[in-house]
């Protein structure tokens, strides 16, 4: 039976140490929340074989299987494995299981699989990311939205990636039936406006959420084929001070945001606290600690910024607790 | 090939006001081959187009009684004599005094809808002799709203004019209450052969239609004028389609036994 | 005359037809459709057969070709009028048996509907079609329950075959394709995934009453896509519009209109007919299946099912013709029970 | 082959209208997120025999099945028939699928089921109120978070139900090591402080994390088995102005909160915009029209309060745009 | 004298010795635990049996009956001290086999290293065991390798039947139970799901300049919930209180100290020994299996396992002594590897 | 059975400083059975008790050398001749002079560790004769940290004393370096038999023993004094126990032979 177990290992295998000792649960972790039958199926015959039956569905979109004796995570491990080879997780040993939890799985809304309103492939998109920073133990929540709906709730994140519609005009489409101007009132921003019956749209207000796309029964708007997003940065939910992140970067690209992930690791490492309880601090109170400027210094190195992006000089957050 | 869709200059004569919002326009422009009941199109910057129905005419002059209703007809009440109006017509059959010659007439009108029936009314006052009755109930909404205050009194000294308000305040000794409510009073000699022409909202149309079966007229001989909107006025555009009816070509002056077919 | 073009004389054949006739067929815009990473068909101009998109349906109906979206009318300057200019180029457009049939209505209106229509029929006689044979219909299409599968009055058409193509030329100012002679039929669908029966008898007056439209007042979003799809909604608004550098200067122009739109029918006032949407839908359904017919002798719609594709409320406007038809039925039942 | 498809039915069967037209997704509702292994298999089941193959995990705890033609909706409502009964899943007809998806799943952490900081069982909770709402048209979201760590985001929601712990200080069992002074400073919001060789607790300050209980190895700190919890209302994300929920009630309980739940629903079919797209009217933006005092009025009628519950008498948001 | 007594004279008995004694035992205390919904099993006075917890393992040690964990000392009143006051009854406490074993080792310290403590022995004189057989092992239990299984120098034992209870009563004050006699053994475990060897050769200084330690600096998280669930552990601090109304008049205490929380070693100026936690560890470790033994002749740890239920970040002391035991044998193979 | 734990009022006779930190309290009290080296439980109000050095004493009277080192010793530093002082003791070992007497004697002592060895130190001022040699390696911070600086210079009469200091500010004329550095230079004449005392911070003791021990010290002769939490001062608390040592009974002075085994 088992009597000394290095928590931290556990922990860092994607187990959790749960109220109830020599109990644990493991956390599958699905990349952008894409499963499929196979995923399902493994899950449940974990739970059923080493689990007590029970599956929670996390709120970052992975399983814990709880009930599982702390004894049995080596054979969970090897359970596992069609899971993990499946959603091609990275891994550092086969069969070992998890390599790390510190980085949470990088959570995407269900993105224009099929959202009418979603801007692109958060799952695809969401799979990079987990390519380039996997395994980590750095505490970093990384969320997609298709669109500034925000159902996955990016802006509790450190990192949220914000799909944006470009919307581009032919105004020899228009029939000025002021279905964009309307919807973009009552459902978002009220950007568009109508000017001698034809749309004039205010960039600085956009927040390209697509809907005059969307609603556009003539595609006189359509969207640009460039992917653009809205990086928000450092939202957090927690006891101490919850708050919703802000816009750092708009009209930023793709392979922008990845060499910022990339950076921000970085900046993580050199700045962590050493004295934090479990090796984990929270990226955000990082950022409050060395101040914005140090991590944009950091996050911004080699970053070609698309020409149109924008860019909030300073961010400031609010910070009136909730409590 | 004749582009109809271009319209003509044309110079204000003379601004009538009747009330503080509605004036009637008085256009220099031939006037002759313009019926009562027919619509000029008349441009409105920033706005477009406006059917607007012919309130009198004459060799030499149309004239249009516009009601400022705001954004659309605002720019038209900026206007002084000698400023010009874009416009084109006259579009949609008009009435045809012929069917009303030598017959008992009632005329119904609520409103700025005098104004298509008014050259009929005009063109009575001036031939009395030749209807076997003429009358008229012309409702508006208040006192203040009164429209052709002049020409009305004028009318009372040959034909049977009623000018009721729909309410007015204490004191007013006029009419008070809706047209329907004076068409029982009319005295009416031969109703099968009675003319009766309706103009003004559609409610008022429905409820004076009914008024007016009711004192025996038949729909052959009941006359209604629509107001739709009247767009290209040339039977392309297609706003003011009722049924199979095109208002601008078909109408916008029908026989209710045509009229009762034509719905929204 | 009826040929066997290879591709290339095909292509080689339209760049002779380039110099002298403006070319429109359908184009796939990729991303450019409603939703991300989807796309839009359009009509348009192209320069070559590849630039068509044959295998899906169009969302868009060639009409744009024949009836610009956007019309300038003409211009004022103070108190002048000056009229806009048409094209001197000759007009080629490619389009399938329905979208013909759609032409025939749109004529209908524009020139048979009180005097001829100055800009369209200016536009129209520069305009030619090309039938593109359907082998298979697509999903929504009714267009043989609306007779309107079988192409006529074409000045060519072809079939697209695996490497070459069958083409019959009618216009003898088009046959300038290099090809051996043969014969065929220009295909078309003799049958749909579905079909409907039009009603006969239409009384719109009971219809208009008739409460099996009021389902549509909440299902109806009244966005217009089905006008604006449509090959034989012919409506259009006019603008006008001034300078912003000059009030005194501006334009008229026509654009597309839609009765399924806010706006259709308002007048001064404030008063608007038909704001109940279901209302806007028997206005339309009449117009395609009643009253066009009781003015012109044959049903407007020609089923190419373009409103079914559309309509992001999945609203059937086939099924709608067959509600309609339902109530009828039941309306002579019940006058006639025998 | 369908044609005519009242989407408002669809939708309200927790089908999806997706980008794809006559594709649709089923969304299974999974209260509490807590699933086993027979609805992971029919999910996976279906998803096989109707879908493409893909399941979304949902930020709210739920599965969407993708890829399933509209045709099938009738057949797939058989099939998810075993899931709605196993989770006991209210429902107007047997299989004829979920009677309404207005209000959202009723979402909740891992809770106490496992995780050593949440006070209370979330599911539980959460079953309760779903027990209470469901089937219903009115847009509403709920979610239940066992500590104010917050996994679940509850502040982004309508409704966010955070478990509290009313710390109860045995004296003669504290030896003064001040692991919960120092627990509740750096993890919490520092209600505690020594004097004396006792802790002092200050009441007004703390937000009932339990840090103070998890953390003293004496148990002088317990936790009141009456279990508390913090009421925060009317947060959301979205494209106008996300907010963060804010405390209404704190040491509220459940019969207080399950009230004021059910009130609520009679306050928004009171209020509810007729005009609204889709019927569909988002709580919050009920209460900015009417007012917090009406909603107020409304939720707090025949609600019995603990004793010990303090009232925030007006609630203010915050509302700073962070597009 | 051995005797079998029903469950109701047994409670009756313990009536009558409640007219004298403070009787302790283990108490469940629902939703009392560290985390939410589990409970707290601790020491505390009862008034029946029914009141104790035997089928759990308490998560704390009797010892709280003997050494109070906040323990009054004396007053002080200006410059005047007033020695605080003891109970004048007697203590009975029911305690396992093991816990008993930890008492001898209280009594070592309080009472015989040094002079006996005042206050200790003023109380310990007044308490009497009763042991409670233990008919199995729990989990983490490892008395049988560390000799305390067997129940030795009791006031009374009895075994917990079904519906009897097996009494064997030593202290003749306490045969106040009516029953029969019989006879029967005191249950004990004899074997645990594991047993470890404790290593007799322990090289102190050897193993502190180890670095088997290091893990412990950051797996242990330095919470002294393994000293203060210890039955063996009897270190305390004292703590001067000065009363807020008067600040010339308090009390000291002593209450329970852990070598494993911070301040154990503070001294004036800034210097602590021993602040990484692994060195803490092997204090403790050392205390438990060698250095006490080296002054009183046997182990400290009476193996009931406390330790590694409580450890919240599973550190096994039990593991631990092995862990010793083969940096021991290496240590003896490398200095003698045959 | 006796209280050991309640302590005794003093009353403070005379309150010497060295430097602003650090004073001598002469507390009135029975040092008959006091040695050098042992140490007394003072209480400190708002702290508890804190193991104090004696570093003088005679019958009359006890003498506490405190550092005022914050929170702690605060307190103390407000009191006056007069006021009282609770404490217990005398507990620890101490020095046993017998152990030095007719040998040589070096002691190495570092800041407030001069306390208990001061004893000592002041036995030999006394008793000269009783020595083979008397060294005194005494070693501060800073010049303006050096303690019993009259004491000091009184020593040096008879004794062989090296005070030093750490680090000096410019201009400072007396020997600056650790006390390490002033061992190797100390007059030995029979090392084996030669008996050394040390006592300060743990560094301290490490490298002054070393060094001594290269001079050839051995370890029996070789003295250490600890400091550590004496709590209780009665071998309960635990706090200051080293292996199996408990520094309260068993020291605070050690032979080095002892001592070595001691480790934390």
């Amino acid at each position: 039976m088992l009597r000394d177990v290095n928590t931290r290992k556990v922990m860092k295998n994607a187990f959790r140490i749960t109220k109830h000792k020599y109990k644990t649960a493991l956390r599958v972790r699905v990349p952008g929340g894409l499963g499929d039958p196979l995923v399902f199926r493994t899950v449940a015959d974990i739970a059923e074989k080493f689990g007590d039956g029970r599956i929670h569905i996390t709120t970052r979109q992975g399983f814990e299987i709880l009930g599982i004796d702390m004894e049995d995570m080596p054979e969970v491990n090897e359970a596992i494995q069609p899971v993990i080879d499946h959603l091609d997780t990275n891994q550092e040993k086969r069969k070992a299981g998890y390599p790390a939890s510190g980085t949470r799985n990088v959570a995407g809304c269900i993105g224009n699989k099929i959202c009418p309103k979603a801007q692109y492939n958060t799952t695809e998109f969401a799979k990079e990311i987990e390519d380039m920073i996997f395994p980590n133990d750095l505490h970093v929540k990384i969320a997609l939205t298709g669109c500034p709906n925000d159902c996955i709730k990016s802006v509790m994140h450190d990192f949220g990636i914000i799909g944006m519609c470009l919307p581009e005009y032919d105004q020899s489409r228009c029939v000025a039936c002021q279905a964009c101007v309307n919807k973009c009132k009552s459902y978002s921003v009220g950007a568009l406006s109508i000017e001698n019956n034809k749309i004039v749209r205010n960039h600085e207000k956009c927040i390209g959420c697509g809907e005059c796309v969307l609603n556009c029964p003539m595609l006189a708007w359509t969207r640009s084929p460039k992917k653009y997003f809205r990086l928000v940065i450092m939202g957090r939910t927690g006891k101490k001070n919850p708050r919703i992140a802000k816009t750092w970067l708009k009209w930023v690209d793709k392979p922008a945001i990845m060499k910022i992930i990339a950076n921000t690791y970085e900046y993580t490492a050199e700045y962590i606290d050493p004295e934090a309880p479990n090796g984990k601090e929270h990226i955000g109170y990082i950022v409050d600690r060395t101040g914005f400027e140090e991590f944009k210094k950091w996050a911004l190195k080699d970053v070609e910024l698309p020409e149109r992006c924008e860019v909030v000089p300073t961010v400031y957050w609010d910070e009136r607790k909730i409590w | 090939m004749t582009n109809e869709y271009i319209p003509q200059a044309a110079v204000i004569r003379e601004i009538i006001p009747h009330t503080e919002r509605e004036w009637t326009f008085r256009v220099e422009t031939d006037g002759t081959n313009t019926k009562p009941g027919q619509f000029y199109e008349i441009s409105i910057p920033r706005y477009g187009e406006s059917p607007i129905s012919v309130s009198g005419y004459a060799d030499d002059f149309v004239d249009f009684t516009i009601r400022n209703v705001g954004r659309v007809t605002n720019y038209l009440f900026d206007l002084k004599p000698g400023d010009k109006l874009a416009l084109r017509g006259p579009y949609g059959n008009g009435f045809d005094i012929e069917e009303f010659k030598n017959k008992e007439v009632i005329i119904v009108a609520g409103g700025t809808a005098l104004s298509p029936v008014r050259g009929v009314i005009e063109y009575a006052y001036y031939h009395p002799e030749e209807f076997k009755g003429f009358s008229v109930i012309c409702g508006f909404k208040s006192p203040a709203e009164v429209l052709f205050r002049d020409d009305i009194e004028r009318w009372k000294e040959r034909l049977n004019v009623i000018q009721c308000v729909d309410g007015a305040p204490e004191g007013y000794t006029g009419p008070v209450g809706m047209v329907t409510a004076f068409i029982p009073d009319i005295e009416i000699k031969d109703a099968e052969n009675l003319q009766a022409i309706v103009a003004g909202p559609p409610v008022m149309i429905k409820f004076s239609t009914l008024e007016l079966q009711k004192r025996g007229i038949i729909d052959h001989n009941l006359w209604v004028s629509y107001e739709r909107r009247m767009h290209c006025g040339l039977g392309k555009c297609g706003h003011c389609k009722m049924d199979d009816t095109y208002i601008c070509l078909d109408g916008p002056v029908f026989r209710f036994t045509d009229a009762r077919k034509l719905f929204d | 005359m009826k040929q066997i073009v290879s591709k290339e004389a095909f292509n080689e054949g339209l760049a002779k037809l380039l110099t002298e006739y403006d070319i429109y067929g359908p184009v796939r815009h990729p991303y450019r459709g409603t939703h991300s990473d989807t796309d839009k068909i359009q009509y348009q101009q192209v320069h070559s057969f590849d630039e068509m998109e044959w295998d899906e349906k169009s969302q868009f109906s060639p009409k744009s070709a024949v009836l610009p979206i956007n019309q300038l009318l003409f211009y004022f300057v103070e108190d002048q009028w000056l009229e806009a200019s048409e094209t001197m180029r000759k007009i080629l457009v490619f389009l399938r048996p329905c979208d013909l049939h759609g032409m025939k209505r749109m004529d209908e209106i524009y020139l048979n509907n009180g005097a001829p229509d100055y800009f369209y029929e200016r536009r129209r006689k520069m305009i030619k079609f090309v039938v593109v044979g359907c082998k298979e219909t697509y999903r929504n299409c009714f267009c043989v329950s609306m007779g309107s599968n079988v192409p006529e009055d074409y000045d060519a058409a072809l079939n697209i075959r695996d490497d070459h193509f069958e083409l019959d030329i009618i216009d003898e100012d088009l046959a300038v394709f290099a090809g051996r002679e043969a014969d065929f039929d220009i295909d078309y669908v003799t049958e749909n995934t579905f079909s409907i029966e039009v009603p006969e008898e239409v009384d719109s007056q009971y219809l208009a009453e008739h409460d099996m439209w009021r389902e549509f007042d909440s299902r109806c979003i009244a966005c217009g896509r089905c006008n604006y799809v449509c090959p034989t909604c012919t409506c259009f608004d006019m603008q006008d519009i001034y300078y912003k550098e000059n009030e005194d200067a501006g334009e008229r122009r026509r654009v597309w209109g839609a009765c399924m739109v806010d706006r259709y029918t308002d007048i001064a006032g404030g008063i608007t007919f038909r704001s109940k949407y279901g209302s806007r839908m028997r206005f339309k359904a009449m117009h395609k299946i009643y009253d066009f017919r009781k003015r012109f002798g044959y049903n407007m719609c020609v089923g190419c099912g373009r409103c079914d594709d559309a309509c992001p409320q999945y609203i059937s406007f086939s099924e709608t013709i067959e509600k309609v038809g339902a109530v009828m039925k039941q309306k002579l039942n019940e006058e006639d029970p025998a």
